[in-house]
């Protein structure tokens, strides 16, 4: 099963700054890796960051309609390989100090993490942008399939036209 | 030996569990052929990609499967 | 003294959602006030967050130039009124669930952390949108002075051009 | 009574400190003729902003200022 982490080096020359990547399958503390993240990079003016959860509820819709649980499922193979691939495109097109990526697989109550991601940089516009591209990105193209529960019910969501439009924005 | 299959997102549903072993064949169309018809159509549609041991698979007639690969079906990711 | 705070609500109308603005005088911990924000919102998908922490080095320059320290001073009747009109103008252009900005004055050392600022959106585009506006416009429109203390000497740190380029971006 | 004068970032440097009390004055400018020359022409600066108890005054000949008033000098903030 060697493969399976064959291709992590693929992305050619080493950065000048390595990005932390991570794939957990149960909870973690944002705040706690957020902190690590910033104390480990004191050169960098500014640190943004995106932290994404399992909203508790889905907004508009009736009480009845609330996401109850959601599932993350991911292929492991290619999950992996693909976030640090899309790490090293970052750390080639700003200039940062630190990138750190964290993405939840399993199933998550309303409230839990499921995404953290985090730039830090000498100057604040190269954070927002790594930052945000990595979103972007992230959302588009990792292997990630979701299921919410609803009334009991488990159902997968289907893919958003919107995501692409979200990725047009850095070509 | 045998192949084994993945099925990812919805895919397991149709399949009815998330993963399956099967006898091996050459190629992933032969793979396919072998399987229930609304499987093998809905795992043929354009919009799923399949994966062999994690690196993506061009040409599903190539005869290149071995005993023991991992063959994996990869519809489109969820939004949001 | 009244008229010290009396024009903390000149903004009209009362937004759907109000923002929580501080001007803090000693160290604050950005991690616990982030987790405690994004605890308030559980509706809001993904929260976004610029961290701006005094840099242990100025970056390229000699050992020698390195930030020994930072002062930044303000003008009370001025900081706090301007940084919630920002706020109620960021919450009447951009969709949040909430917004989070506290700035330091007084001294700091290397590591200390200067501004959070925080937006918490159901869509992550806002929230990201959001925090960097309110980053841009809080380093230009706000009443800070900054002193640096290099080599045992303080001084004034100048006004940069950079700042109202950034702030051209919005218009 | 008397008006409290506050100068802001270098200013304060320039005044020798961050606040002083000077004597009633009806207006800004009579204010400013009092002061030390050198002063007086840092304060006039066009890029230099008074305000009068957290207002930005427009018109520094108005005789508004009342004793007990504050007048805060405020020059361009800090970049970075």
């Amino acid at each position: 099963m060697n493969w399976r982490f064959s291709r992590l080096s693929a992305g050619g020359e080493m950065p000048r700054n390595a990005a932390d990547v991570r794939l957990f399958t149960c909870s973690f503390s944002p705040e706690a890796e957020l902190a690590r993240f910033t104390q480990a990079h004191p050169r960098a003016g500014g640190v943004v960051s995106f932290l994404g959860q399992v909203r508790s509820s889905s907004g508009v819709e009736a009480a009845g309609d609330a996401v109850e649980a959601l599932e993350l499922r991911h292929y492991e193979p290619l999950t992996l390989p693909a976030m640090h691939e899309l790490a090293e495109r970052i750390l080639g097109r700003w200039d940062l100090e630190g990138l750190l990526v964290i993405h939840r697989s399993g199933t998550m109550m309303p409230g839990d993490p499921i995404v953290l991601v985090a730039a830090a940089a000498r100057h604040r516009r190269s954070a927002f942008a790594a930052a945000d591209f990595a979103m972007d990105h992230l959302k588009s193209e990792s292997w990630f399939w979701k299921r919410e529960k609803v009334g009991g019910q488990w159902r997968w969501v289907e893919p958003r036209a919107e995501d692409y439009q979200d990725i047009a924005r850095w070509s | 030996m045998a192949l084994k299959l993945v099925f990812l997102g919805p895919l397991e549903d149709l399949a009815g569990a998330p993963e399956r072993e099967v006898a091996s064949a050459p190629s992933v169309s032969q793979v396919l052929a072998r399987l229930e018809p609304d499987l093998a159509a809905a795992l043929s549609s354009a919009r799923v990609k399949c994966a062999l041991n994690g690196a993506i698979v061009h040409d599903r007639d190539a005869e290149v499967l071995k005993s023991g690969d991992e063959l994996a079906f990869l519809p489109p990711v969820s939004g949001g």
